[in-house]
């Protein structure tokens, strides 16, 4: 075993569901309110709170392998990949990305985080690897609509035109003055995932550059 | 501003991506304790400034977070080459004037011999 | 030396200006000469002129290898103060602000030294904290200098933002009323005229291209117009000094960056102070132009293109409209950069080296024009005597071995 | 009458619109597609500004970014306010508000004309540098009077109304030009299905071809133009870009366009269904290659009187009466050293207007353009030119007389024609000003008579930017760049089917620059080269004979092409008399080298969104909202907004108010020290290590020792750089036998991950380990106090015995039902637990806390409580107590180094350097005020001897200090010199209002020196 010491930062139990809890975007929804989503909107915003994120560090191959056994998935092929896949549970889908060639972004659904780490490591057994939760750290914005493009052209230097920035491609790259993983599941859906304590000046970086194209929040 | 091809993620990306760390291939002595304090000043402080080819050292600090090598003009500011940690440069100085000099210049042998020019330390 | 005074331009005006003398000679190369600086920016010129003012040789040559004052003394934003932070620096900068003040009336040349005060903005309690600290040792060092709060700066700048409401709230600044702004230019003429007219030869569009050195003592230089003599020789050559070095075998441990500096158009006065920030970072005054005189930060890689990046230009900007919003609609005319050689402690370098004759002034950073005239002048009184000078001493090469740096990043975190 | 000069028919103005503006107070009409320019010459406006050292009335020149005199203050409102706005690059708006920037009482009448008259003389180039010097002390009072001259327009007053914007642009090819070669090239590039950006600076594309004579497969050449616009609109990867200026390229092929969205609108920008829309946008386009088809520049000849309104560019002439069907005069001269000059004289002829001669420097000219002139019946006075204007404020006289250039004379009678407008044309100039940004330096091509530009890597000049001028050739090369562009980028190369263009016969030009005089150039009437900065060729001459031989020094002393418009007409020919007067060719002289901007570019499109509340990222924690709502004051420590100090309400005679910080502050840490304080420690970094060698790791990179530090313990560390220096400490915990957690100062987060990476990537690439940032997943709530076991008690399942969750433990539970990690480490000597939860929880538990917590006197404390309590204890902060040359010895932290640890980690090596082993070095010290109602200043400088004279040796300095509410004291933290050997002895510290404190060296630590309370 990788003599690491793994810690479920969710609350369980039976009055789990009476603890309070607060996305990173909670306090500037509050403070700075989330516009509507109109007829003439031609971007939305959607924050996707409370996934599973995981740091997966190692070498490829390992990783690969215990990927597929836990979640028989693979690890993308290529560096800047995006991988998705449904996740055998039961909500929804999970996704790997590319970081750097020994770090790679997995996300799960959220809750599944804590025993995906237990099952990873136990296939990892005594490969040199490293998994830390940063469920809590950060959080995933969904950027929709035929203006997101253009807003994104406005926040980032990365070259987001789709011969370059074709779907399942992940970077991370300068957003105004943060920094953003972002991402392109889908054809019409890009994906921002955002530092906690930098989500509030995304956010309102987002909605100050979105205004010319009725950027609406859908909540 | 530059346009600099990151080795590991496998593309160009925009300058503000990254950080310049100074001069590539400056090690710590591996026994700092038997070198002399000219020899420990010189390790800390001083650091080669040239007027043409640099090798320097830089990191994709919003990207892969992956230390790497940049050849580059401090002159034109014309990216030479880009290589990883722990690689050797192919274009050196003398390298570079040879090949400005004459164009005929056997590369291969450039190239052999560049591992050995001065200033170019592992 | 024809000698410049409004009568004289009335009566110059009167032949139709046909009558001024050339400022300085175009003489040819001597062979020989007792003393060689090489570089003919502001600090060389300097050098020269007091070199033959205050120590008797004449028998000089500067050796420029394009037009004099082409450095960083034409690329400055022309910054003049002298409230650093360590004893060294401060007895540095305040004999160059003595000389400063008298420095028109000394060479016959209106160098239009403008008193109008330099405020070292602060944003956060550590920049507060700095800022007392290095005023109550300004103060100690006699040095002027006070502190101001919020209010006070608002007083001073009343089209500062200096509001709560800014990012980063004014909190107070350092006001040093004796500092202020020169035409940088002007600097190295006036150097060049004076000391041409002691009899030094300033030698332009010559390039050294080696150093004559046998037994570990220099006695010449290469030039692209032959060999030229001298014993002891001055190497003042800011951005080029790493290769200058290079050329004698010596390491020094600087390292050359681009540091940009902007303009805007020239709008009618508006700005009467230098205003500087280090934590929003940015720097400016406005020239008797009118223009808006922007300094912007160092870029981190080593350059001599005399360009630098554009994001930096950018954040410089912003830090200006952040701290002066009203100036949003100000249009930027012209941006530039200069290389600067930097130390790894921020403070410059003069001093003898392994070559016995031979010395280096260099390693200015961002500091290099407001020193001109003390940098000169200690430099001089070092060659003319062959010992560094009391107030140079500190900086010799030897500090980065011995540990003894002088670190002004503090002082010199903001370009200026 | 309005708009006297307007024609009836012609141009692109849409006549059926009336468009009302002002100038300078008076109300005029002008049409939708005209300029200010066009439409102040329209109206018959002669004089627009005065100029800027002479005062002399200027009128329009140009007609594009070449214009030097009509510089205007635009705005209606104050916040809507425009310093020198180029009225030839402004497009016309209903109500615009123009005035000139100069002339006092107003530009007509200007009393400073009068100055410039009389003390014209008085002001050779660089007179200021001769005067104004004694006595020395009155120059702040002569500056205060030069400076009033200063400046064209003026700044706003208000804050600006208007938002600016970025984007973020990468094309294949970027085509900078709309002419006929970008047009061309941007169709080539464009079928090969690049990603094409065409910009162009005008409010319309298709540049000379929006005022050629000349006929494209047989139609209008403007029909080509709509043409090919309407093609490169259809193809979906092209993208048309219209006033948009390409105003700086940098390296690597990155060029900044400055788009005016909403400039030709109004001067504050409409609003669209309720939305603010920007005025400006920058674009920072990374191209992959870069068409470069900026066209060229007309120049002036330079001749006396050249500046008196009515002096115009031929080319200029053309324009405004083809393109806004403005002919702005009644009897024209034209002088040209070249054909194309004569199309101004054809235009105007055609206008219906009388063309009273053509003075042409040429001895035989015969072009096809020439014949044409003379079939008209106009008059061609061969191998002469205008040498002199004469005229008060509108050209009344052209004196032509016939010339020789070689011997730089006047060789014939001197005739004087009456006219109002003499249209001169000294040739064209290639637009290289982009090519040089880089660092290229253009070459002069003698044949061309022009600077065109040397190679730049990616970037390929075509048609009149690098001097090809015939349009069939413009067009033709146009396409062959854009297709050799395309084909740079990966594309198929583009068979060009060209469009047939008649070819013009075309006569030879001559070189020509400064027209000669009867009289010699110092002595004659002026005649200017740099209009804007009143530059005239005597003052080059002056220059060079004053020994400024250099070009750049010859600028300089003049000032020659340091205007608004950076010397675009006036440049060349100042270097060729700088050539003349030095004997030299203009080569030998120089080149010209251009600095961005293109044209100016205001601060707020730099700026963009990055202004405001968007200036800098505010970082907040999970608790932040809480903050708010409980009147935190905030300190700015890096990015974050943390929590300074809790102001309560107090009753007060006339009812409550506000604590001030020293009351607060006096509260909060009585409490700490009595009851118990909660404080928001989440800005600290986090770093989760893990990996077999992460023990190795820390061992190089701490001074300490962590070898034996088990799983469940806690240990302080401190950091080096290799110069020995301190540069930040933390508490670094063993989570597993292979895993830690290290905590770093908040400032210090980023910096510290990249140090660990550095040197694992750099230097030990073989410890297997791995660093992640977690600084984020986790809040962190510091529980401290005397009560602080009570209430943890109510809240967590964590067994708190204090023999069993040890001081420098942790352990794992849950607190509030939250699964946490909880720290016994303690920052202000009492007995303290950091509580570390998901963030997501962290509101959560932060107010169960207090629910639980009142009974205890639970009192959230911010940093400045902190900072009281941590330097009660002696505890440093890195970056306030430190500042980069302080040693751990310094710090008096020998328990914290360990110099005989195998490894030589990262500092230790530095600290046996003469320097660092001084004795006398500035070490860590308190400092116990003899007043205790002393707050020492912090930076207040330590002094062995107050009485000493100035400079007053200084022997160190206060680096933190408070008032103890415990101690009922002031106290500090200072580094005084040779300090740990001084214990006990008095210091003095001066202060500026002439006060000097004494206060006695004692230990660092004031509370609990042997850490009773935080051990309980």
């Amino acid at each position: 075993m990788s003599n690491a010491q793994q810690f479920d930062t969710r609350p369980a139990g039976e009055h789990a569901s009476e603890i309070a809890v607060e996305s990173p975007l909670a306090y500037s929804m509050h403070r700075s309110g989330a516009p509507k989503v109109k007829a003439d909107t031609r971007v939305t915003l959607r924050e996707r709170a409370f996934l599973g994120h995981l740091t997966l560090r190692g070498g490829a191959i390992v990783l690969d392998e215990a990927l597929r056994d836990v979640l028989g998935m693979s690890l993308p092929g290529e560096p800047l990949g995006l991988v998705q896949a449904s996740f055998d549970g039961p909500a929804g889908e999970c996704s790997i990305q590319w970081l750097s060639p020994d770090e790679w972004l997995l996300i799960v659904p959220g809750g599944e985080e804590f025993d995906v780490e237990r099952r990873l490591r136990e296939a990892l057994g005594d490969a040199h690897f490293a998994i830390s939760n940063v469920s809590g750290g950060q959080t995933l914005l969904e950027l929709k609509g035929e203006a997101a493009r253009e807003v994104l052209m406005k926040s980032v230097a990365y070259d987001v035109h789709p011969r370059h920035f074709p779907v399942g491609k992940a970077v991370t790259t300068v957003f105004a003055k943060a920094s953003v993983i972002l991402r392109r599941p889908s054809e019409e859906r890009w994906e921002l995932v955002v530092r906690r304590s930098f989500a509030d000046y995304t956010y309102r970086w987002l909605l100050d550059a979105g205004e010319e194209f009725g950027i609406g929040v859908e909540r | 501003m530059f346009y600099i091809f990151c080795p590991y993620c496998g593309e160009h990306r925009e300058e503000e991506e990254f950080h310049p760390k100074g001069q590539a291939h400056i090690s710590r002595p591996a026994d700092p304790e038997a070198t002399s304090d000219e020899e420990w000043g010189d390790y800390l402080f001083f650091r080669d400034n040239p007027r043409g080819v640099h090798h320097e050292l830089w990191v994709h600090a919003v990207g892969c977070r992956k230390f790497f090598n940049i050849t580059r003009h401090t002159v034109s500011y014309e990216i030479l080459e880009v290589y990883k940690m722990g690689e050797q440069p192919s274009i050196t100085a003398e390298h570079y004037a040879a090949q400005q000099g004459a164009a005929s210049a056997d590369k291969e042998r450039n190239a052999s011999q560049a591992k050995h020019q001065e200033g170019v330390r592992a | 030396m024809q000698r410049y005074s409004g009568f004289g331009l009335v009566k110059h005006a009167l032949s139709h200006h046909e009558n001024w003398e050339r400022q300085w000679r175009n003489p040819t190369p001597k062979k020989a000469y007792d003393v060689i600086i090489v570089g003919g920016g502001g600090h060389g010129l300097a050098t020269a002129y007091y070199l033959a003012k205050e120590f008797g040789v004449t028998n000089v040559a500067v050796i420029e290898k394009g037009w004099l004052g082409g450095g960083n003394t034409a690329r400055n934003t022309t910054i003049v103060r002298s409230n650093y932070l360590w004893d060294e620096s401060a007895a540095l900068y305040e004999h160059a602000m003595k000389l400063w003040e008298g420095l028109s009336q000394d060479i016959n040349y209106n160098v239009m030294f403008s008193q109008r005060g330099v405020l070292n903005v602060g944003h956060t309690l550590q920049d507060m904290r700095d800022i007392q600290r290095r005023v109550n040792a300004n103060r100690l060092n006699g040095i002027d200098g006070e502190v101001l709060d919020a209010k006070g700066v608002q007083e001073l700048v009343p089209i500062m933002d200096c509001s709560k409401n800014a990012r980063y709230p004014v909190m107070g600044a350092s006001w040093q009323p004796r500092a202020g702004v020169a035409r940088h230019d002007a600097v190295a003429w006036g150097y060049a005229r004076a000391a041409d007219a002691l009899g030094v030869d300033l030698l332009q569009n010559t390039e050294v291209t080696g150093f004559k050195i046998r037994d570990g003592q220099v006695y010449g230089v290469h030039t692209n117009r032959g060999d030229i003599e001298a014993k002891t020789v001055g190497c003042v050559t800011a951005g080029n000094s790493g290769v200058m070095a290079k050329m004698a075998g010596i390491k020094l441990p600087l390292e050359s960056h681009p540091l940009q500096a902007l303009v805007s158009e020239p709008i009618k006065p508006v700005l009467d102070t230098v205003v500087m920030s280090n934590h929003v970072h940015g720097y400016i005054s406005q020239s008797d132009k009118g223009d808006l005189v922007i300094g912007a930060g160092i870029d981190g890689y080593n350059g001599y293109g005399q360009r630098g990046s554009y994001p930096t230009v950018e954040h410089t900007l912003q830090a200006i409209v952040e701290m002066f919003p009203i100036f949003s609609r100000v249009r930027m005319n012209r941006q530039w950069g200069g290389i600067v050689d930097t130390c790894p402690d921020a403070c410059p370098i003069l001093s003898k080296t392994k070559v016995k004759g031979l010395y280096f002034n260099c390693g200015w950073g961002t500091g290099g024009f407001k020193a001109t005239p003390g940098s000169g002048h200690v430099f001089a009184a070092s060659l003319a005597k062959g010992e560094m000078h009391p107030i140079a001493k500190p900086f010799s090469i030897d500090r980065f071995n011995t540990g003894a740096l002088i670190d002004e990043h503090g002082a010199a975190g903001v370009a200026h | 009458m309005s708009q006297p000069n307007r024609l009836k028919t012609g141009g692109r103005v849409d006549r059926s619109r009336q468009l009302t503006f002002t100038f300078n107070g008076q109300r005029y009409q002008g049409h939708p597609g005209d300029t200010l320019a066009s439409a102040l010459l329209a109206n018959g406006v002669d004089i627009v500004n005065r100029s800027f050292k002479y005062s002399r009335p200027r009128g329009i020149v140009a007609a594009g970014a070449e214009e030097p005199n009509g510089i205007v203050q635009l705005g209606s409102s104050e916040a809507g306010q425009v310093p020198n706005v180029r009225a030839t690059q402004q497009a016309l708006y209903q109500n615009l508000s123009a005035r000139s920037t100069n002339g006092w009482p107003n530009v007509q009448r200007d009393l400073m004309g009068l100055v410039g008259k009389l003390g014209g003389q008085f002001m050779p180039p660089g007179f200021y540098y001769k005067t104004f010097m004694a006595p020395a002390s009155m120059w702040l009072t002569y500056e205060k009077y030069i400076r009033k001259a200063a400046g064209l327009g003026r700044s706003p007053t208000e804050n600006d109304a208007d938002i600016y914007d970025h984007r973020h642009q990468h094309c294949d090819v970027l085509v900078v030009g709309a002419g006929p070669a970008g047009l061309s090239a941007a169709l080539a590039a464009g079928r090969a299905g690049a990603r094409v950006i065409l910009v162009d600076e005008q409010e319309e594309m298709g540049g000379s071809l929006l005022s050629s004579r000349e006929s494209i497969d047989d139609a209008p050449a403007t029909t080509w133009a709509e043409k090919v616009l309407k093609e490169l609109s259809a193809l979906e990867d092209v993208t048309l870009m219209p006033r948009t200026t390409a105003n700086g390229y940098h390296d690597h092929n990155f060029v900044t366009l400055h788009e005016r969205c909403t400039e030709h609108l109004a001067d504050i920008a409409p609003h669209v269904g309720g939305r603010r829309q920007v005025r400006s946008r920058m674009h920072r386009v990374r191209a992959g290659q870069v068409v470069l088809a900026s066209g060229a520049h007309e120049r002036p000849l330079v001749y006396a009187g050249n500046d008196v309104p009515g002096n115009m560019l031929a080319g200029a002439v053309s324009t405004y009466i083809r393109r806004y069907g403005v002919v702005p005069g009644n009897r024209l001269v034209l002088a040209t050293s070249n054909d194309d000059g004569y199309r101004a004289a054809l235009d105007w002829s055609e206008a219906g207007r009388e063309v009273v001669a053509i003075a042409d420097a040429r001895q035989n000219p015969d072009g096809e353009l020439v014949e044409q002139a003379r079939a008209k019946g106009i008059r061609v006075i061969a191998g002469s030119a205008v040498i002199e204007a004469r005229g008060d404020k509108r050209v009344a006289v052209a004196k032509v007389a016939k010339i020789d250039i070689e011997g730089f004379k006047v060789s014939g009678p001197v005739e004087e024609l009456a006219c109002d407008t003499i249209a001169s044309s000294g040739g064209f100039s290639p637009v290289v000003h982009l090519a040089s940004h880089t660092g290229s330096r253009p070459t002069w091509n003698e044949e061309l008579l022009g600077f065109v530009p040397s190679p730049v890597k990616g970037m390929t000049p075509t048609g009149g930017a690098h001097g090809v001028y015939a349009l069939g050739k413009v067009i033709a090369d146009g396409f062959k760049a854009g297709s050799a562009a395309g084909e740079a980028c990966g594309f198929e190369r583009q068979d060009a089917s060209l469009p047939k263009v008649d070819e013009r016969r075309e006569g030879a030009a001559v070189a020509l620059y400064q027209v000669p005089h009867q009289k010699a150039t110092l002595r004659g009437p002026k005649q200017f080269v740099d209009m804007q900065n009143d530059v005239t060729a005597a003052a080059i001459e002056l220059a060079t004979r004053e020994g400024f031989e250099s070009i750049e020094h010859v600028k300089r002393y003049t000032a020659l092409g340091f205007g608004t418009d950076q010397g675009k007409l006036g440049n060349i020919n100042g270097m060729a008399i700088a050539a003349r007067c030095l004997g030299r060719t203009i080569p030998e002289v120089g080149t010209t080298v251009f600095r961005p901007n293109y044209t100016p570019v205001s601060f707020g499109a730099i700026v963009g969104r990055h202004c405001g509340e968007l200036f800098d990222p505010e970082r907040y924690t999970a608790m932040h909202q809480w903050h708010v709502e409980n009147g935190a004051e905030f300190e700015d420590v890096g990015q974050w907004k943390r929590p300074w100090y809790f102001p309560q309400k107090r009753r007060a005679e006339n009812g409550e108010r506000l604590e001030t910080m020293h009351e607060a502050v006096a509260r909060e840490c009585s409490a700490v020290r009595e009851k118990v304080g909660i404080l928001d420690a989440s800005t600290l970094g986090k770093i989760d290590i893990q990996g077999p060698d992460a023990r190795e790791f820390l061992g190089r990179v701490y001074t300490n020792k962590w070898a034996k530090l088990a799983p469940g313990r806690v240990r302080y560390g401190l950091m080096c750089k290799d110069d020995g220096m301190v540069f930040d400490d933390g508490t670094t915990s063993c989570l597993g036998e292979n895993h830690f957690l290290m905590t770093t100062s908040t400032g210090g987060a980023a910096t510290v991950l990249e140090w660990l990476e550095i040197w694992h990537q750099t230097e030990w690439p073989e410890l297997d380990v791995y660093f992640n940032s977690v600084t984020d997943h986790w809040a962190t709530m510091t529980v401290t106090g005397p009560e602080a076991r009570k209430l943890m008690a109510e809240l967590t399942d964590i067994d708190l015995d204090k023999d069993s969750f040890k001081f420098m433990d942790w352990h794992e539970g849950n607190v509030a039902g939250v699964p946490a990690r909880v720290f016994r480490i303690s920052f202000t000597g009492e007995l303290a637990y950091e509580i570390n939860v998901q963030a997501n929880y962290a509101m959560h538990v932060w107010k169960k806390l207090f629910a639980h917590g009142d009974k205890y006197g639970l009192t959230p404390y911010g940093t400045e409580t902190m900072h009281v309590l941590r330097a009660e204890k002696g505890f440093i902060i890195a970056g306030q107590d430190t500042d980069g040359s302080v040693t751990p010895e310094d710090l008096g932290m020998h328990w914290a180094i360990g110099y005989d640890k195998p490894n030589s980690w990262i500092g230790k090596r530095a600290l046996t350097r003469p320097d660092t082993k001084r004795t006398d070095r500035k070490q860590m010290v308190g400092l116990k005020p003899k007043d205790p109602s002393v707050v020492l200043e912090e930076g207040a400088q330590v002094v062995f001897d107050p009485n000493h004279a100035i400079p007053m040796p200084m022997k160190g300095h206060v680096t933190s200090s408070y008032y103890s509410p415990t101690l009922q004291s002031g106290f500090a933290l200072a580094v005084v010199k040779g300090g740990h050997q001084k214990m006990g002895e008095t210091v003095y510290l001066p202060m500026v209002d002439g006060q000097v404190h004494e206060a006695e060296i004692v230990s660092p630590i004031f509370l609990d020196p042997k850490g009773e309370r935080q051990n309980v």
